[in-house]
């Protein structure tokens, strides 16, 4: 075995240890092998336990996407571009395929829409849960976080059974989806996986929500006001918990939420706890939402759009120009810019993930002045999500 | 003197029994590992945990495919963890570059940089397969095949001369230095 | 704020939550419930039957269009040429399939399909990830075994191109690799001479 | 008239040097001369549109041109613009004024776009802070049109594709 002054030696013989930056203050590596950041960096100033400089630091899953998708045909992107956004990749999916559709000029079928919205919305559920849980285990409330996962699995099931895969769905193509709804049996099981969940909601309130920990832990950390937000392109939920009422889905609306009645939370205070609750909130809507749809029913009709140009698929020919499509995801406005120039591969797609606007230079801000304990916190409220930065 | 190689089969068998996980998810299979870790397939049962610090950990989980620049993490990671230690691959990735084949920021053939004893198909695979991966290995355990930490150590120029064509001499020392000036800045 | 627009804002009481002390000992009533753990291995899971798995080919009605190599997003498809069979056929390597599945949907004649079966485990050795790279083999072949893993038990290399699939059950499909790409392997010697 | 011309009216009011049309509902878009893009984004600030949402680049190989594109939402109106404009591709002349005193967030994009295409950023000192990429790729700008993808990667990872006979007969 290696004692501990002989490791001493070496790393300094190596140049690897701890160097001293200014006076009192020192150089910690927060991530990427880290449960708070996950495949993200931070790099921080400390002074004793406060931080005094934060540096983001992105790219640990860089993969060119940007790129890789000029490569590939129209159609098959959608099985690399919903990568882009791992806890809801159905999001990229349908993005990209709304961008497609308004270059072809297709208009999609209704039904199609509506199981679109469906998956998004169900989407944005398990995207919630997945958070619910991170926050759960980041401030100790570990039952909280074990409940979550757990009815994260229904949902899994549901998009198993009606997708063909437990996560990658690859589901959302342009001019449609790719199956349709499997019977009735499914409709009948989302509506008591919904009204499950409604029913658990309760008890998140009181284990997480509710819980003076919660309040304690997270109350008056991060605060940003409106102005600041809106500098810095912040959207989503960190945006509403600054006390302003916009949300994609009532202001550009898209598919079937023009047809839906849901309420958008808005809180004044601008801090962790305040982002929290607005998501809380907005996970209880979604399933409101989900009701409502049930409600309506699937309308009859065709599932894809019928168009003779599909046939040819490793061939299939997008018209040249541009096009903008976003969506209201859990973290904020999710953007695809795609260009084409008549080809048979896209010309240039760009993805704008939210985290790149809240993940950096809000974060860097948000930091400073932060206890270490805290770092994880304002990182779990503002629900960053590395791989949509680095795309 | 005491020839500790007679208990082997019995660390061995207490090895398996007692695998405690890296926290570090690498890529996208990491979205799995909290319904493993957690009540609905609870792999808590086999003695398994997620563990913050790489010093108390046996296994390493490679969820997916790997970037040049966790790579450097993975193999910092990898070589803080005590021995024996053993190294499970998720997916495609890993394998042959998975749908990254032609990105010039995933690594292809991850066995040139680390050794790896277990690979699981699937993209990403589903928690019952990574279950499957795990009990594959706690079996190569008690047969003591798992020897992936026995190969780095054997092999250690090749890995290190591997690494070093991908990141450049001395990316080490690099790493840990290239934030300080922007640090120091006001 | 939003010019002619009237948007539904959710009441701040109704979104706001008051801390509470007592409330968080409420969920100890979970003590008494049933776990919602699966116990695998012991306990067998519910698997949708439309799982994209892994790929069946039916060597028949194969036409060797190459349609699923040209949409395959991962390249992950290789035509083969077997001897004795007239069109060449897709080998699909695991190591780069992302189990998209495109390719059972652009097939014209419905000759691929897939199979809920997902399970690969292999220890990390040149000769067992071999089992990573296979022509499919028929839908029958692949549906006996329903525990969803994977239908081989190893890839066996004989002499000469020669490959033996040994089933998990002990059956055996043995054939005559000639080569890869599009073209007959004949032609493309034929070609080479001509260069050379 | 629909609140999407009344806007780009407004601005070409107040900028004649720009060129503006309405896209279809809630997309209207801009071109702007490069010199004068600080000038108009003030401009678009002034009139509300308060986020940048992202600076997208697109390389033009054929024309030598990088097309550089704001995006700007605006909540007021909930309208989304883009702000078009053309800059030199070549290395040394593809410069732009920074605007991340305008929109902070811009820093973010300018570093990204720097990082992937080369352009660089008069004014924004991060510009030479490292970013996503690593060392081995830094100052190569992959995302440019004429960078070789794919023989670079087969040259680090030292791969060989197994296709390169029939290349003609792929897609990708």
């Amino acid at each position: 075995m290696v004692s501990q002054s002989e490791l001493v030696k070496e790393a300094r013989e190596n140049g690897m240890e701890l160097l001293p930056l200014d006076k009192d203050t020192y150089e910690l590596f927060f991530g990427p092998q880290h449960m708070a950041t996950e495949n993200f960096s931070i790099i921080l100033k400390m002074d004793g336990h406060r931080v005094v400089k934060a540096i983001a630091n992105p790219g640990f899953l860089h993969r060119g996407f940007e790129k890789l998708a000029e490569f590939r045909p129209w159609y098959t992107n959608i099985a690399l571009l919903l990568r882009i956004c791992v806890p809801e990749p159905d999001v990229p999916e349908a993005i990209y395929s709304m961008a497609v559709d308004e270059l072809m000029g297709w208009e999609v079928p209704e039904r199609a829409q509506w199981i679109r919205t469906v998956v998004l919305e169900m989407a944005r559920v398990s995207s919630y849960l997945f958070w619910t849980m991170g926050l759960g285990f980041k401030l100790g409330v570990y039952t909280a976080g074990q409940w979550a996962a757990a009815y994260r699995e229904r949902l899994m099931a549901l998009f198993e059974e009606l997708t063909g895969a437990r996560v990658y769905h690859i589901y959302t193509i342009p001019g449609g989806v790719r199956r349709d709804i499997p019977s009735d049996k499914w409709l009948r099981q989302l509506k008591d996986t919904v009204e499950y969940i409604k029913d658990k909601l309760k008890d998140f309130d009181n284990v997480l929500f509710e819980n003076y920990i919660t309040h304690r832990r997270m109350e008056g950390i991060g605060v940003m006001d409106k102005k600041f937000a809106l500098d810095e392109g912040v959207t989503g939920p960190n945006l509403r918990a600054t006390g302003v009422a916009a949300d994609v889905r009532k202001l550009d609306p898209y598919l079937f939420y023009p047809e839906l009645d849901f309420e958008i939370p808005v809180l004044k205070e601008g801090d962790a706890l305040a982002r929290a609750l607005v998501r809380r909130f907005e996970l209880e809507q979604d399933l409101y939402i989900l009701e409502q749809l049930l409600e309506m029913g699937p309308p009859s009709g065709a599932y894809k759009v019928q168009d003779p140009r599909l046939k040819a698929l490793p061939r299939f020919k997008v018209p040249a120009g541009e096009a903008y499509a976003h969506v209201e995801a859990t973290m904020g406005d999710f953007g695809a810019y795609v260009v084409s120039d008549g080809g048979s591969k896209p010309y240039r797609v760009q993805i704008r993930g939210p985290s790149i606007a809240h993940g950096i230079r809000v974060l860097e801000q948000l930091l400073v002045g932060a206890r270490i304990a805290d770092v994880p916190v304002i990182l779990m409220s503002l629900g960053n999500c590395p791989p949509d930065i680095d795309r | 003197m005491v020839d500790w190689r007679l208990f082997e089969p019995l660390f061995n068998y207490a090895r398996k029994k007692s695998l405690w996980i890296v926290a570090f998810c690498t890529g996208c299979g990491g979205i799995e590992m909290p319904p493993l870790m957690t009540s609905r397939y609870d792999l808590e049962r086999f003695g398994m945990m997620p563990n913050p610090a790489p010093r108390m950990a046996d296994l390493f989980l490679i969820t997916g495919y790997v970037t040049p620049k966790t790579l450097k993490r993975i193999i910092i990671t990898y070589e803080l963890q005590p021995d024996p230690k053993y190294v499970l691959a998720h997916g495609s990735c890993p394998l042959n570059g998975g749908i990254y084949w032609d990105s010039y920021n995933a690594i292809k053939h991850l066995d040139r940089y680390i050794p790896v004893d277990v690979a699981i198909a699937g993209c990403m695979p589903r928690p019952e397969a990574v279950m499957d991966g795990i009990k594959k290995i706690m079996e190569m355990i008690e047969n003591g095949t798992a020897d992936g930490w026995k190969r780095y150590k054997e092999n250690y120029e090749w890995y290190k001369k591997n690494q070093d064509e991908l990141f450049g001499e001395g990316w080490r020392e690099k790493e840990a230095r290239r934030w300080i000036p922007w640090l120091k800045k006001k | 704020m939003i010019m002619g627009m009237k948007i539904k804002v959710a009441p701040e009481e109704e979104v706001k939550k008051r801390p509470s002390f007592i409330k968080p000992w409420m969920s100890l009533k979970y003590l008494f419930k049933k776990p919602v753990t699966i116990k695998i291995p012991y306990e067998p899971t519910q698997i949708a039957e439309n799982y994209r798995g892994f790929h069946t080919l039916n060597w028949k009605t194969c036409i060797g269009c190459n349609m699923c190599g040209q949409i395959c997003p991962a390249r992950a498809i290789e035509m083969t040429w077997i001897e004795g069979e007239k069109r060449p056929h897709p080998k699909v390597d695991y190591g780069r399939c992302t189990f998209c599945q495109f390719c059972v949907d652009v097939c014209p004649t419905n000759a691929l399909g897939f199979v809920s079966n997902y399970m690969l485990t292999t220890v990390w050795k040149d000769e067992e990830l071999e089992l990573f790279d296979w022509v499919p083999l028929p839908e029958e072949k692949v549906k006996k075994f329903t525990d969803y893993r994977h239908p081989l038990a190893k890839i066996e290399k004989l002499e000469d191109g020669k490959v033996r699939y040994v089933l998990r059950d002990g059956e055996t499909v043995e054939f005559k690799i000639l080569g890869y790409g599009l073209k007959p392997p004949k032609l493309q010697q034929k070609k080479e001479e001509k260069k050379a | 008239m629909a609140k999407e011309e009344v806007i780009v009216q407004k601005v070409l009011e107040k900028a004649p040097y720009a060129e503006g049309k309405v896209k279809r509902e809630r997309r209207i878009e801009f071109k702007v001369p490069a010199d004068r893009i600080r000038e108009f984004l003030m401009i678009m600030k002034e009139n509300n549109f308060e986020s940048m949402m992202q600076i997208t680049v697109v390389d033009w190989l054929k024309d030598g041109e990088f097309e550089l594109v704001y995006q700007l939402w605006s909540y007021t109106y909930a309208v989304h613009a883009f702000v078009k404009t053309r800059i030199p591709r070549d290395l040394d002349k593809a410069r732009m004024p920074t605007v991340k005193d305008i929109y902070p967030v811009a820093e973010t994009y300018e570093r990204d776009a720097h990082d992937f295409y080369g352009v660089y950023f008069e004014g924004n000192e991060k510009m030479e802070m490292p970013w996503i990429l690593d060392d081995a790729e830094q100052g190569l700008f992959p995302h440019r049109k004429d960078f070789d993808w794919l023989g670079y990667t087969k040259r680090k990872y030292k791969i060989l594709d197994r296709f390169d006979e029939d290349k003609d007969n792929y897609v990708i």
